[in-house]
């Protein structure tokens, strides 16, 4: 602050003025896109009808973990706790769910609005653009997936009656539930929006994920459980199945009696291998729409 | 009923593109009826009724094309800006929401029933069919109905009737129906298996659906009659949108 | 160092499409006019240069920049306001110039500022907040050009401008865009089919026919002394029309309007004049009409006009 | 049977959503011949529209069409044609079939007779054949309004309808309209183009910000929005002589030079207008340009309202 008595006086434009400060490029464009698609994908600086859906979901995700830990409140720590991989075995749902309702609108919105041609024409490749989608979108996944797991991991270990006992105990379980947490996250994700980015209306998008998930669930029970022989290897096609198979495999834990895992046969790092694939093919998918798509 | 509403209807959601998809999915049953077969395993009713039918067909497909139809039917118009087109003729709501829903019913039907004879065929070739063909034709053309008459509902109700729909399906009738008996009685999925049932005559142990073949039939009916109801009575007083 | 610098550049959509034919073109730095009719390859040129399209053949610089190798580090430097809609409907102005900042480099409090600073440069003030689905068609147009000019670009292509803007819009819009090319220094290339829009912008004018380059150069070289006059008065405009003829002018009524050809007469502007006040008619305007690119390539009587240069 | 209902009758009518008051306390009574709905975007236009089309119930007051109420009342679609300003169209019909389809909702003794005859009013007939999908802006406004005259109806009502057509489309389906209100039909038009409403219609009602700003003989109501503080933007061979001329001249309240311009602020605009030509020649002063400036509807209406 200039001291009082000094008697002069400036006037400054307030026009247009140039900008010649810093300009970070490419990186950090794709850093910017993945943020802002990431807020849009709970719809945070959005309406208050684009978060409706993505919460609900979101909540969902985090009910066992909370129930959990209100029994564990108010009754006691004997509880039984919720092991991780059972957990995944849950959070499946919410997260195939995200997929059909918000896959559609990470792609679709820019094809939809037309807005693709202005990120086409900065500072920015097809790749770039696909690539940064896809990560936020598999970030959102992700915090379906780790988010309520870390939330059951702190919440237990308060409750329980000795922290450092607590953590001692489930230290090694931390690296295997952040793999499996960050492997459904990118086959799921990267599949999903690999369909979805086909189709700019949002409708059929929506479906075609749908129809992902839930046609080849039943079909992968059925010609895995009641037909046997060479439809075994139909657990690798529906997502809950190959997706579950390998946090099993993740975890070292045998898969329950008469259990797709079970019944099909397959070793359990193939259903890793097939995590692994899906997610490679739906990210080569993702990147070839957009490198191909007329801007 | 209105014979330009369902011709128009019809063009709006048999496009050439979607018939042919929408003819794979059909095929994907009997696929695995023929991969069911070729396998050879014991116990072709059980599989054939709460395998094939009850878990595949009627937990998936039906719900699934149903969604697609029936909520496309008017919704597409809406959310085109082409409703303003029917809704500025002297035409009752009613009529409208019927030829509507009636082209919806006849193009899920039409897909999953082809699906479900030409599979459960497949399925009991050369065993007894004891009432499971017929029980569960009837049952998906009855369920068709129902299903479409509630996603035309929704699709009045709000945009995001399609994500609505599958929270419905997949959450309630898939998750919550089997933590809750109760809850059974808001199932259209529960109707209509227990539709089937007044035509299946197989033991418990092979099909046992939670509804009673009365109950089912008198909740399906009344649902299909009060979500039309509702139906009409939202679009005599729909407004335009204000944006748009 | 030249603006723009084409070779040879071609593209062909399919098998018979032809959008550009072995363009030659350099542009200098300025506001340039790029006029053609529809389908004449306005688009498809500026495309290629953003790089949303690859040519199908040939070369081109932009600023210097190669546009095949060096097209990420061109397109910092460059702002792009095109034809269609492009503008998501579910955020507010503010919220999605910010993004398209730093999409384009400008670290976020940077972008922050220069979007406050933009959206008010281009007119957009209270609603800048409110979701955009419920803009005019006048306040999506200076989205649009705010999200091309916030990374401070040093040149600017603007496809259509004024699409479906109403005449107040129009005039705000080209106002606009003049101020940030004399003012600002940010060389501009405006795409129009619209003589009439080019010539109160431009200073350099590009024509493209069917691909090729009709010709170019200073826009005073297209347009003095040619054209249309409109004149409203008060008073009957066939009154004025019958005199005007007497004076030797050659004049048609259109509605309230009545239209005198210039024809290279600078009199036609005192003969009005005077017309008016021996007439006692009040005149309340008097302006060049917006022509068409047609009429000017259209040959008359004294042989072509411009086309063989 | 007692007098006849008229066509429209608005009695203090208001429409909100929410807090937003879109349409304020408006009342008029159309009958038949043209009339034009004038007011900036956003000023409540569409609303009104709407109203009288059915697709929005009023929040207070009364709206009636042929002595009925519009909402929930299909029956009188019969007796009205609506175009609404929203380009959508079904893509996968024809010209010819989107025509028809609306001829045959309207169930019309003979539907293709009638669908042809109105493709054939807006000069259509080229391109009835193909999807409407592929058509222009100019032409999917066209073929929107065949679909809405099919059944030839008493009162017409269209949102926007000039948007997108080209000059020559725009004086064909001006003469169109006009012939149909030759015919004694009721028709209701927005625009917020002053121009396209000074050519088509005789009678006005002007919406702004909600609320009837003006209403009646448009040439009247235009006189008014004339009446008024101006300015003029000037361009001459000699600026600087013509500002000194037309400063002595008691119409003029001030002048200002700029680089190449002159702008001048007057009072009255019909002395400024008939004194300028006398007064440049006087100066020998040539005159380029002559523009009056701050024509745009919102500044008029919000002089209009102020006042």
């Amino acid at each position: 602050m200039p001291p009082a008595d000094q008697r002069t006086g400036s006037i400054y434009d307030l026009g247009y003025r140039r900008y010649d400060g810093l300009r970070l490029g490419r990186q950090h464009a794709v850093l910017s896109l993945y943020v802002y698609t990431l807020r849009g994908a709970f719809g945070i600086g959005r309406r208050a009808s684009s978060k409706i859906i993505p919460i609900i979901i979101t909540v969902i995700a985090f009910l066992p973990a909370l129930i959990q830990l209100g029994v564990a409140a108010i009754v006691s720590d004997e509880v039984d706790i919720i092991r991780p991989e059972n957990y995944f075995g849950f959070v499946q749902v919410p997260v195939a769910l995200f997929c059909a309702a918000i896959a559609p609108e990470i792609t679709g919105r820019d094809m939809r609005q037309r807005t693709l041609s202005l990120y086409f024409s900065r500072a920015l490749e097809r790749r770039d653009y696909a690539l940064a989608k896809l990560a936020a979108f598999a970030t959102a996944l992700m915090v379906l997936t780790l988010a309520p797991q870390a939330l059951l991991l702190v919440g237990n270990g308060l409750a329980s009656k000795d922290l450092a006992d607590y953590v001692g105990d489930n230290w090694k379980d931390m690296p295997r539930t952040i793999i499996s947490g960050v492997g459904i996250a990118a086959a799921m994700g990267a599949v999903a929006l690999a369909i979805a980015a086909q189709t700019s209306r949002r409708a059929y998008a929506t479906i075609a994920v749908v129809a992902w998930f839930l046609v080849t669930w039943p079909i992968s029970g059925i010609l895995v459980a009641e037909v046997g022989g060479a439809g075994r290897a139909a657990a690798l096609l529906s997502p809950f199945d190959f997706v579950y198979g390998a946090t099993l495999w993740v975890f070292d834990v045998e898969p329950d009696q008469d259990s797709v895992q079970d019944l099909a046969e397959i070793p359990l790092w193939g259903y890793g291998a097939a995590v692994a694939a899906y997610a490679a093919a739906g990210t080569a998918l993702v990147i070839r729409r957009f490198g191909r798509i007329a801007a | 009923m209105n014979g330009t509403l369902i011709r128009l209807t019809a063009r709006q959601l048999l496009g050439q593109k979607r018939t042919v998809l929408l003819l794979l999915f059909g095929l994907v049953p009997v696929l695995i009826a023929v991969l069911y077969r070729v396998a050879g395993n014991d116990e072709p009713q059980r599989w054939a009724a709460s395998a094939l039918n009850a878990r595949l067909i009627i937990g998936t497909f039906l719900p699934l094309a149903a969604l697609v139809f029936g909520t496309a039917a008017l919704g597409s118009e809406f959310e085109d800006g082409t409703a303003v087109y029917i809704l500025s003729k002297p035409i009752p709501r009613r009529v409208i929401v019927l030829s509507k829903l009636l082209v919806s019913w006849l193009a899920t039907a039409g897909v999953v029933l082809a699906a479900t004879v030409v599979a459960t065929i497949i399925a009991l070739w050369g065993e007894p069919r004891d009432g499971i063909l017929v029980g569960f034709a009837l049952a998906v053309v009855a369920g068709a109905l129902v299903y479409c008459a509630l996603f035309m509902w929704l699709s009045v109700l709000t945009s995001r009737a399609l994500i609505v729909g599958l929270l419905y399906v997949f959450i309630w009738e898939g998750v919550i129906t089997r933590l809750f008996a109760g809850v059974r009685f808001f199932s259209v999925r529960q109707y209509t298996l227990g539709i089937a049932d007044t035509v299946v005559d197989v033991p418990a142990r092979v099909f046992n659906p939670r509804l009673g073949e009365m109950e089912a039939v008198a909740l399906a009916t009344i649902t299909t009659a009060l979500t039309v109801y509702l139906a009409v009575r939202r679009l005599r007083r729909w407004e335009i949108g204000e944006a748009s | 160092m030249a603006l723009i610098e084409t070779q040879q550049l071609t593209k062909r959509y399919g098998e018979t499409v032809l959008a550009l034919n072995g363009l030659d073109l350099v542009v200098e730095p300025g506001i340039t006019g790029l006029v053609g009719a529809n389908g004449a390859g306005k688009s498809t040129l500026i495309k290629i240069l953003l790089g949303l399209l690859e040519p199908t053949s040939g070369e081109a610089t932009v600023l210097g920049y190669e546009i095949a190798r060096e097209g990420p580090v061109l397109r910092q430097y460059v702002g792009y306001m095109p034809e269609h809609d492009c503008l998501p409907g579910d955020v507010s102005a503010t919220e999605f110039v910010a993004h398209m900042a730093q999409i384009n480099g400008l670290p976020r409090a940077a972008a922050r500022e220069r979007t406050a600073e933009t959206l008010r440069h281009v007119g957009l003030f209270e609603e800048r907040y409110r979701e955009m689905r419920g803009y005019s068609t006048g306040m999506k147009q200076r989205v649009k050009l705010a999200q091309a000019l916030v990374h401070d670009p040093r040149v600017l292509f603007l496809d259509e401008p004024t699409n479906g803007l109403d005449p107040a819009g129009r005039d705000e819009m080209l106002d606009l865009v003049r101020r940030t090319g004399k003012e600002f220094g940010i060389s501009i290339i405006m795409a129009s089919h619209l003589l009439g829009e080019i010539e109160r912008v431009c200073e350099y004018l590009v024509v493209i026919d069917g691909g090729q380059l009709l010709q170019q150069g200073p826009l005073g070289d297209f347009t003095a002394a040619m054209g249309v006059l409109a004149v409203e008065v008060e008073g009957e405009a066939a009154v004025l029309a019958g005199n005007l003829r007497e004076r030797g002018l050659r004049v048609e009524v259109e509605g309230r309007m009545v239209l005198v050809a210039l024809e290279g007469d600078e009199r036609a502007f005192d003969l009005i004049r005077d017309s008016c006040a021996d007439l006692g008619f009040g005149l309340v305007r008097l302006e060049r009409r917006r022509q068409n690119l047609e009429d000017l390539f259209r040959p008359t009587e004294k042989g072509t006009a411009h086309a063989a240069s | 049977m007692s007098a006849p209902a008229p066509p429209i009758a608005v009695i203090n009518v208001s429409r909100w959503y929410g807090n937003i008051v879109a349409v304020n306390d408006i009342s008029f009574a159309l009958g038949p011949g043209i009339t034009g709905l004038l007011g900036p975007n956003g000023a409540g236009k569409s609303t009104m529209l709407h109203m009288l089309s059915g697709f929005l119930q009023p929040s207070a007051g009364e709206l009636r069409v042929f002595g009925e109420s519009a909402w929930e009342n299909p029956g009188m679609y019969r007796r009205i044609g609506l175009v609404p300003e929203r380009e959508a169209v079904y893509p996968f019909l024809t010209g010819y079939e989107f025509v028809l389809l609306a001829a045959q909702l309207q169930r019309l003794p003979n539907p293709e007779e009638a669908a042809r005859q109105a493709i054939a009013m807006v000069e259509l007939e080229d391109a009835a054949g193909r999807a409407t999908g592929g058509y222009s802006k100019g032409m999917k406004q066209r073929v929107k309004i065949a679909a809405a005259l099919v059944h030839d109806p008493e009162i017409l009502l269209l949102d926007e309808p000039f948007n997108g057509a080209d000059p020559r489309q725009r004086l064909q389906m001006m003469a169109m309209l006009r012939e149909m209100a030759a015919r004694g039909r009721t028709i209701l038009f927005s625009s917020h183009i002053l121009e396209e409403v000074e050519r088509l219609a005789e009678e006005v009602l002007v919406i702004v910000a909600g609320r009837l700003a003006a209403s009646g003989d448009f040439r009247e109501i235009r006189k008014l929005m004339t009446d008024r503080p101006h300015t003029f933007n000037v361009r001459s061979s000699d600026n600087r002589a013509l500002a000194a001329a037309l400063v002595a001249d008691p119409s003029v309240y001030g002048v200002e030079l700029q680089d190449g311009l002159l702008q001048v602020r007057t009072g009255e605009f019909a002395a400024f207008t008939l004194a300028i030509p006398g007064v440049a020649r006087q100066a020998g002063v040539s005159i380029y340009e002559l523009r009056p400036t701050d024509e745009s509807l919102e500044s008029v209406f919000s002089y209009l309202v102020k006042r």
